[in-house]
């Protein structure tokens, strides 16, 4: 009889990937941050719609206009349901957005998916773009001003930075719009995305949108990884694998990297939702058809259900972040990872 | 935040409940088409180039835009239908009656049967013609309330459904409920759009003007193409228009110099001479009656005593407020509307700047200076958060303490303080004084923003409305605006330009007294 | 100690010049109305006028003097920055060293409010709270504090707990010290300085959120002369006067640059440099 | 032709970045094979030394001028490449603190690896080499244990590892900075002895730094005293620890606990005989974090006047027996007498005057005070507690103190980060005397001290001993303990092994760890 497992041997080369089975403490770890998280969703849901219930002004007149007649108006509030108590409003209101139903837009009576589905489309690529730029650039950046501390490279990156980080979005923007779109003119001021069009060949509208939202983040990250990699440099295994001879550039992929990797990453989630809030600012001095901006104009325009559906998408998209970023932290630390048993 | 610049309120437009002379109204009439020709076709320095898609800039309504000519909400909606759509009837760049779609009107002696003769071998945009049955049904449409047209109050009082009969292909029958002379101004208002016989939905509206639909993102933007069997032979020179909602001013500036759009509704004042300074773009400007005022609630303390509001009417600085909040690009008012009306007012005194007779009158009614006025205000239209920052300003120079309320442009009109605070500002587009004061100045009528009241005024305008003879009537006009120029509500401290921009590449804008970009009206134009 | 730590953090020049800004932004802000040529809401000139030596700023879209309204305008800004990240403070310092020290299950409930508050995003909260009670000056402030105070309830949280495993802390129980004292004594004071040492990035947090909500015109209703909306009602005429919209953009960036600049050199003077 | 010594170091200077010079005219030469024993005491210079044999200076130092010769080459002459090539290769470190020395995101396997890696080492025989490697430290050298983490691992077994390739390049020198310090007593006998024998088998010239002259006494063939940057005395070992000619040399080789068996503490232990009353009788005290009991079942007592010493490994137990004692862990059961009558086990129970009758005193002098009162508000405030509220009273009663723990007035004003680690433990220890205490926990006082303060503070202890004070003297020091305690228990894994009176342990030990103890415990002869 063969002893060989009915599965084959899983290829050496891939070892470094560490496609080990999650052991049991880190699986609970994770199970528990996502009961966590799907709680903290919840409670939002229950404060924005809380929230939204409290917004002065009849949603079902400012739908009608000033001149309708009271009628009119008690029939669209029937037709919305918001003659029923407010427990109840809110239950059927979760249980729809659960299914991917969030109701309908009260100005337009269409669905509130169809107005903010291309719209969050645009904002995704605004946002995962600045993300994907912002991760490997702060890293950098970071970790040049920390082996530069105190000198030019160190100043260079840390001066912009920090001056960026204290200017608000709307500042950077206009600054960017005014340099490069008004006098240069290398780039559109105004962010008009053609739905019809592929967005491939409308790349150059989200540039200066990303650069602004880079603009406001970024220094933030920097400054946290240029923190964290000082500490690293100074950590005592650094000295250690340096008095051994490994090369600088060994030195900094392999143990410097790794290590200001983890305690950054949360600062990194931190900024990704100051992303998700930013695009509301960077989006209206833009004119980028986005979530943000339909989040202001449904504010004004007192669409209860689409505030609730744009509210409840950020601050999800935002709990997935963080929920990401500490699973990540989770998986990247080799405690958890390790089994327990194994010693 | 987006700041729309439309206003949130109904299309302030006719609504024509007077009666005229049909005589005085037949000839304006003829003359009007005279003049409407000359308009259409202006002496040209160059050949029309064909070819070419024309991007307009200018503001829409977010969530709220529709494709229903209908039901228009903020300017990119109306232009959309301004292009698709046509009237029976349409006001020149003047303000002059033409007919449109129409080719005649006759009517009984009595003044209630109206025969609607109807141009021939004008062509819907997917190949049918044009015909009675298309009128009738949009007539109906309209008087369905259902259908909440923004055109309902303007016909509803005037015939019921039944009124409205095709007696021939090309002969419509409008049998009004009493007799009435100006049904041709009426049907020319700018809700008043024509559409095909059976229509029941706008996702791809058909019409027979010059660009027919092709696709739209809501609110967002919208693509017409040329329409190839509009009635003028080589007209529209343009391949394309496509609107692109842009709210922001200064966004919509940015844009048009970046050459992302060829032209822009809705300029403020302040860049206009930046335009004009700058050879690659066009200012276009047009001395329009349109207004954006200030008005007293005549049922809130103090506004009540016609002292205070003759005060506050004094101590407007009326020069700076044209400077200032309009860069200048408009004319001084005199607290009457509709500038532009022949029948205006124009022999009553300007009144001046006087804080010091604006001081006594106050203390003749025993004003409190220590109590603040507040002021409804927002950016909703052009110079208007201006003019009330300013004229809060000017009050503090006699004592008088203003604050203002700012809101969102876009709740301004339906927001829940409109006509609740003792002041707010308004505005008003290009009207007749007819419906100026059927719709402003009417007891009861909702866009009589102060409601103020006077029998005297009232008396005047009936008064009006039966005469026949011009002259005369223009004295009772006279009249009527005199009781407004010493008791009424509004301060009327001036006339807005409708400014607009263009990339010097786009000729022949003409500018419009009715509104922005020459009426939206884009047949003529072309790109050089 | 807190001599050294203050000689210590403005050792460097680049700190004592960030002091020098801080402080002439604060006189500027605080004593510019006794100083400024014209009043904040007085038209003195056309729209947009060039720069000139009667209007070293020229004037603003109204027509108004754009030097005058820039010494009022900071005015706000600071206030209520200030005032909600100090009030930030006050909630959150108790509340954190409460939950640090003596957790139990009112720990556990402001572990959970905090949670929440952070799972917002900062200028999303804002906008549907002003949109929801209407803007005013006292929203803006209680709903930067709301938004600040769970960040600064956690650092304290964990401070707390760290500093409360030292030994001077269970010597003072042991020997039988008041809760009260030891938290006024050797717990606050030990909070106190890593927990100031974010003081300017928060602060700077505050001034920008505020200068955001004034550019969405949700701060101070006009004709008020303030930094943030200076700059949104005159983004029209950016192109023709760019100076109007500089000058507090600058002021606003000096000022939490220097913030951030004294804040960084205190926090590396007391030796933490990264948020907890 | 002569080989080259292999490692020559010639009038070495260095300073920090205000210039202030941290080593001075430093020169030094190891022969092959010969061990080069650096001693000093903190601050004294020996650890940049040490460094600086590989051509490192840490951030914000400097090597400002000298020749660091290995096999003839100036280290400080060369960079980049040929610089890296010594460093790992020619000469190696063994670092004080084995478990912040690893990269801790690598297995120590690969780690390994990238050292023979940088060193020309490629494919089957750098296995080989590491297979070696680990024997030879008496390690698994299996698959297994390469793809370990550094976490994964005790401190002993990472010390072995970091001397295991710290070997494994055959280098001509060998640096041990303190290898030994930070580990537990009984793992660094063994470390010692692993660290003798490898170095009896290679050929390497080995330069042993530590502030243990104990440990110096074992491994050293000649000795190089430092004090304060510079070389007192250096000479072979014997020479040097029979007949020191410094000063400072001797001073230290006095203050150095001895392991006395016939102690002065037990003589006097004999006469205060006649009342030996008990301050605190602890009986089956059964201790747990949270469910895992770690105290299983301890009863002694401590009587009046008398110094019980405590002493065991880590995880023995010793420290959760002392927290227990002193109400600040109370996930315990048994039973505390204290002066007589029952005591609960929290703090929040305790009445006022149990809990200023028996005061604690911590290991970590920098964390036993608060850094934000100077030593007068500290004092002052416990003073207070007391219920002296008199101004003038209370700074006289601080002044007093301070005169007990024989610290100058001056220190008064000051803060703990202006005292030094020795004064910072003495504020500690009149804090505590404040509070006028009938017993005194002091729990490991004296080990995060150099020798020298060490030994003052026990003097302090045994004056205050003489005034009638009860003492628990948590330790892992026995010859510490037999200086000072009159009893002695010893745990191990939360159980009294061997308990009795300090002589008569330390003569005749009689379970197998108190002997491991008393032979790990490094003896000067």
């Amino acid at each position: 009889m063969s002893c060989k497992p009915p599965w084959p041997a899983r290829p050496r080369r891939f070892r470094f990937l560490k496609v080990r089975p999650l052991n049991k403490p880190l699986l609970q770890l994770l199970l528990t941050r996502i009961t966590l998280a799907v709680v903290t969703l919840f409670a939002v849901s229950i404060v924005v719609f809380a929230a939204t219930q409290y917004l002065p002004g009849d949603p079902a007149r400012a739908a009608l206009g000033a001149k309708a007649d009271p009628s009119a108006v008690e029939a669209l509030r029937r037709q919305f349901g918001m003659d029923r108590p407010a427990v109840v409003q809110y239950f059927s209101w979760i249980e729809g957005a659960l299914t991917g139903d969030f109701g309908r837009s009260i100005p337009s009576g269409r669905p509130v998916w169809e107005a903010i589905g291309p719209r969050a489309v645009n904002t995704l690529i605004l946002t995962v773009t600045s993300l994907l730029l912002l991760i490997p650039l702060s890293f950098v950046l970071g970790i040049l001003a920390a082996i530069y501390k105190d000198r030019l490279a160190d100043h260079l990156i840390s001066v912009p930075t920090i001056v960026t980080v204290a200017l608000p979005e709307f500042v950077i923007g206009t600054v960017l719009i005014v340099l490069f779109a008004v006098y240069l003119r290398w780039l559109p001021p105004v962010s008009l995305i053609n739905d019809s069009l592929p967005l491939s060949s409308q790349s150059s509208l989200f540039i200066l949108p990303v650069l602004t939202l880079l603009g406001t983040t970024l220094a933030q990250v920097v400054r946290m990884v240029r923190a964290v990699a000082l500490e690293v440099l100074s950590a005592e295994y650094i000295y250690m694998v340096r008095l051994r001879g490994i090369s600088p550039a060994r030195v900094l992929i392999w143990h410097v990297l790794p290590n200001t990797i983890t305690p950054t990453i949360q600062t990194i989630a931190l900024n990704a939702a100051w992303l998700a809030g930013g695009v509301v600012v960077t989006e209206s001095v833009f004119q980028l058809p986005g979530i943000g901006s339909a989040l202001s104009d449904a504010v004004i325009n007192r669409d209860m259900p689409t505030v609730l559906a744009i509210t409840l998408i950020i601050t999800a998209t935002y709990v997935l972040i963080n929920l990401v970023s500490e699973a990540l932290i989770l998986l990247l630390n080799p405690r958890l990872r390790v089994a327990r048993g194994n010693n | 935040m987006s700041k729309d610049i439309d206003i949130n309120r109904p299309n302030a437009d006719p609504t024509l409940v007077g009666r005229r002379d049909v005589l005085k109204t037949g000839l304006f009439l003829g003359a009007g088409i005279v003049l409407a020709g000359a308009g259409l076709r202006p002496a040209l320095a160059e050949e029309p180039k064909r070819g070419g898609t024309l991007r307009v800039g200018l503001g829409a309504a977010g969530a709220k835009s529709s494709l229903n000519p209908f039901i228009s909400t903020g300017d990119m909606d109306f232009a959309v239908a301004q292009s698709i759509f046509d009237r029976l009837t349409d006001f020149d760049k003047d303000g002059k009656l033409y007919n449109k779609l129409a080719d005649d009107f006759t009517h009984n002696a009595e003044g209630n049967v109206w025969k609607i003769k109807l141009k021939k071998g004008v062509v819907w945009h997917d190949g049918a013609p044009f015909t009675a049955k298309d009128v009738v049904y949009t007539i109906q449409y309209i008087l369905n309330s259902d259908n909440k047209a923004d055109a309902y109050p303007n016909l509803a009082p005037l015939l019921e459904p039944k009124g409205v009969r095709a007696l021939d292909a090309n002969t419509v029958e409008v049998e009004l409920k009493q007799p009435y002379a100006l049904l041709p101004q009426v049907l020319g208002s700018k809700v008043m759009f024509l559409m095909k016989d059976g229509t029941t939905d706008f996702d791809k509206p058909i019409g027979t003007g010059p660009f027919k639909f092709v696709s739209w993102s809501r609110g967002q933007r919208v693509t017409l193409a040329r329409s190839d069997n509009y009635r003028t032979p080589g007209q529209p020179y343009l391949d394309g228009v496509e609107f692109i909602a842009i709210n922001d001013p200064t966004a919509r500036m940015n844009a048009l110099v970046a050459n992302q759009v060829d032209a822009v509704a809705q300029l403020d004042g302040s860049l206009a001479r930046l335009i004009e300074a700058n050879p690659a773009l066009t200012l276009l400007r047009s001395k329009s009656g349109a207004t954006t005022d200030q008005f007293m609630m005549t049922n809130l303390k103090p506004f009540t005593d016609v002292r205070v509001r003759q005060a506050f009417r004094l101590m407007v600085d009326r020069q700076q407020l044209l400077d200032n909040a309009l860069s200048g690009y408009g004319r001084i008012g005199n607290d009457l509307h509709c500038i532009t009306d022949p029948d205006y007012a124009s022999e009553l005194p300007q009144r001046a700047y006087d804080p010091d007779q604006a001081k006594s009158l106050l203390k003749q009614a025993g004003y409190d200076n220590s109590q603040s006025i507040t002021l409804y205000t927002s950016d909703a239209a052009p110079g208007m958060q201006a003019s009330a920052t300013l004229i809060a300003n000017q009050a503090k120079k006699i004592g008088v303490n203003i604050e203002l309320m700012v809101v969102p442009p876009d709740s301004y009109y339906s927001g829940p303080n409109f006509k609740k605070t003792q002041m707010g500002s308004s505005d008003w587009g290009q009207h007749t004084l007819e419906s100026q004061f059927g719709q402003g100045y009417a007891r009861g009528a909702y866009w009589n923003e102060p409601d103020w009241t006077s029998d005297a005024f009232d008396k005047w305008v009936s008064k009006a409305r039966t005469t026949f003879d011009a002259p005369k009537r223009r004295e009772y006009y006279v009249e009527a605006q005199k009781v407004l120029w010493n008791e009424g509500a509004y301060i009327i401290w001036g006339f807005r330009d409708l400014l607009d921009a263009s990339s010097a590449k786009v000729k022949n804008i003409v500018p419009s007294t009715q509104r922005n970009l020459g009426y939206y009206q884009f047949e003529n134009v072309y790109l050089g | 100690m807190s001599t050294s730590v203050l000689r210590l953090t403005l050792a460097k020049p680049a700190a004592r010049i960030a002091l020098v800004l801080v402080l002439v932004i604060v006189a500027l802000a605080s004593l510019g109305p006794y100083f400024s040529p014209y009043a904040f809401d007085e038209v003195v000139g056309a729209p947009f006028a060039p720069i000139t030596y009667e209007h070293w700023l020229g004037t603003d879209f109204l027509g108004r003097d754009t030097f005058s309204r820039f010494l009022y305008g900071g005015r706000t800004v600071l206030v209520v920055a200030l005032c909600a990240t100090v009030a930030a403070y006050i909630v959150a310092v108790p509340l954190g060293i409460y939950s640090g020290l003596r957790r139990g299950p009112l720990d556990v409930l402001l572990i959970a409010i905090s949670d929440v508050i952070y799972a917002l995003p900062p200028a999303i909260f804002l906008l549907v709270l002003l949109a929801s009670t209407g803007p005013s000056l006292p929203t803006v402030i209680v709903g930067i504090v709301i938004l600040h105070s769970p960040r600064i309830f956690r650092i304290v949280r964990l401070i707390t707990m760290d500093i409360s495993k030292n030994e001077y802390v269970e010597a003072a129980f042991a020997r039988g010290e008041s809760w009260t004292a030891i938290c006024f004594l050797d717990i606050l004071p030990n909070v106190l300085t890593p927990v100031l040492a974010d003081f300017g990035v928060r602060l700077c947090g505050s001034i920008i959120l505020y200068a955001s909500l004034s550019y969405l015109g949700l701060g101070l209703p006009p004709p008020a002369a303030d930094w943030g909306l200076m700059i949104s009602e005159n983004r029209i005429g950016i192109t023709i006067s760019p100076w109007i919209a500089i000058a507090p953009a600058l002021a606003i960036a000096a000022f939490s640059v220097a913030v951030n600049v004294l804040a960084d050199s205190f926090a590396r003077s007391v030796g933490r440099s990264k948020e907890i | 032709m002569t080989e080259a010594i292999p490692l020559v170091v010639q009038s070495l200077f260095m300073h920090d970045l205000n210039g202030r010079e941290i080593v001075g005219d430093v020169s030094l030469h190891v022969e092959r094979g010969e061990v080069l024993a650096i001693i000093g005491e903190s601050g004294s210079g020996k650890t940049s030394v040490a460094l600086s044999l590989l051509g490192f200076a840490r951030p914000g130092m400097r090597i400002s001028s000298g020749k660091i010769l290995i096999g003839g080459t100036d280290i400080l002459s060369v960079s980049g490449r040929q610089k890296r090539a010594f460093q790992g290769g020619k000469v190696s470190l063994v670092p004080q603190n084995p478990t912040t020395s690893f990269s801790p995101r690598m297995s120590v396997g690969k780690q390994m690896a990238e050292l023979l890696a940088a060193h020309g080492h490629t494919g089957t025989g750098m296995k080989q080499l590491m297979r070696q490697a680990l024997r030879s430290v008496d390690l698994p050298d299996d698959e297994k244990f390469f793809r370990r983490y550094p976490f994964e691992l005790s401190g002993g077994q990472l010390q072995r590892i970091a001397i295991a390739m710290a070997f494994i390049t055959s280098p001509q020198v060998i640096v041990m900075d303190e290898p030994t310090t930070g580990l537990d007593v009984s793992t660094q006998q063994t470390i010692l002895e692993l660290i003798a024998r490898l170095v009896k088998s290679s050929s390497a010239s080995v330069v042993y730094v530590t502030h243990d002259l104990a440990v110096v006494n074992v491994v050293a063939d000649r000795v190089a005293v430092m004090l304060s940057g510079r070389i007192v005395e250096q000479g072979g070992r014997k020479q040097v620890f029979a007949a020191p000619s410094d000063d400072y040399t001797r001073m230290l080789l006095d203050a150095i606990p001895r392991l006395v068996t016939d102690c002065p503490a037990a003589a006097r232990e004999a006469e205060g005989a006649i009342e030996i009353q008990s301050v605190l009788e602890v009986k089956n005290l059964r201790a747990a974090h949270g469910h895992v009991e770690v105290v299983h079942g301890v009863s002694f007592s401590v009587g009046k006047g008398e110094c019980v010493g405590l002493v065991g490994g880590s995880g023995s137990g010793k420290t959760t027996t002392g927290r227990c004692v002193t109400g600040l862990h109370s996930n315990a059961s048994g039973s505390l007498l204290f002066q007589g009558h029952l005591m609960p086990f929290a703090v929040s129970s305790r009445s006022k005057a149990d809990l200023s009758a028996m005061q604690i005193v911590f290991q970590n002098p920098d964390r036993s005070l608060n850094p934000k009162e100077s030593v007068a508000q500290s004092i002052a405030r416990t003073v207070r507690l007391t219920g002296l509220a008199d101004r003038a009273q209370v700074g006289a009663e601080v002044r007093s103190l301070l005169d007990r723990v024989r610290l100058p007035q001056r220190v008064v004003d000051l803060y703990p980060a202006d005292l030094s680690g020795g004064e910072r433990q003495r504020v500690a220890v009149a804090r505590a005397l404040a509070m006028k205490p009938k017993l005194l926990v002091c729990d490991e006082i004296t080990s995060a001290l150099d020798v020298s303060v060490q030994a003052a503070v026990v003097e302090l202890l045994l004056d205050l001993k003489k005034d009638g004070l009860a003492m628990l003297f948590i330790t892992h020091n026995l010859p510490l303990v037999s200086e000072i305690a009159q009893s002695i228990i010893i745990l191990k894994d939360g159980n009294i092994v061997e308990a009795g009176k300090t002589n008569e342990v330390l003569r005749s030990p009689q379970d197998l760890y108190t002997k491991m103890l008393l032979g790990a415990a490094p003896r000067l002869n």
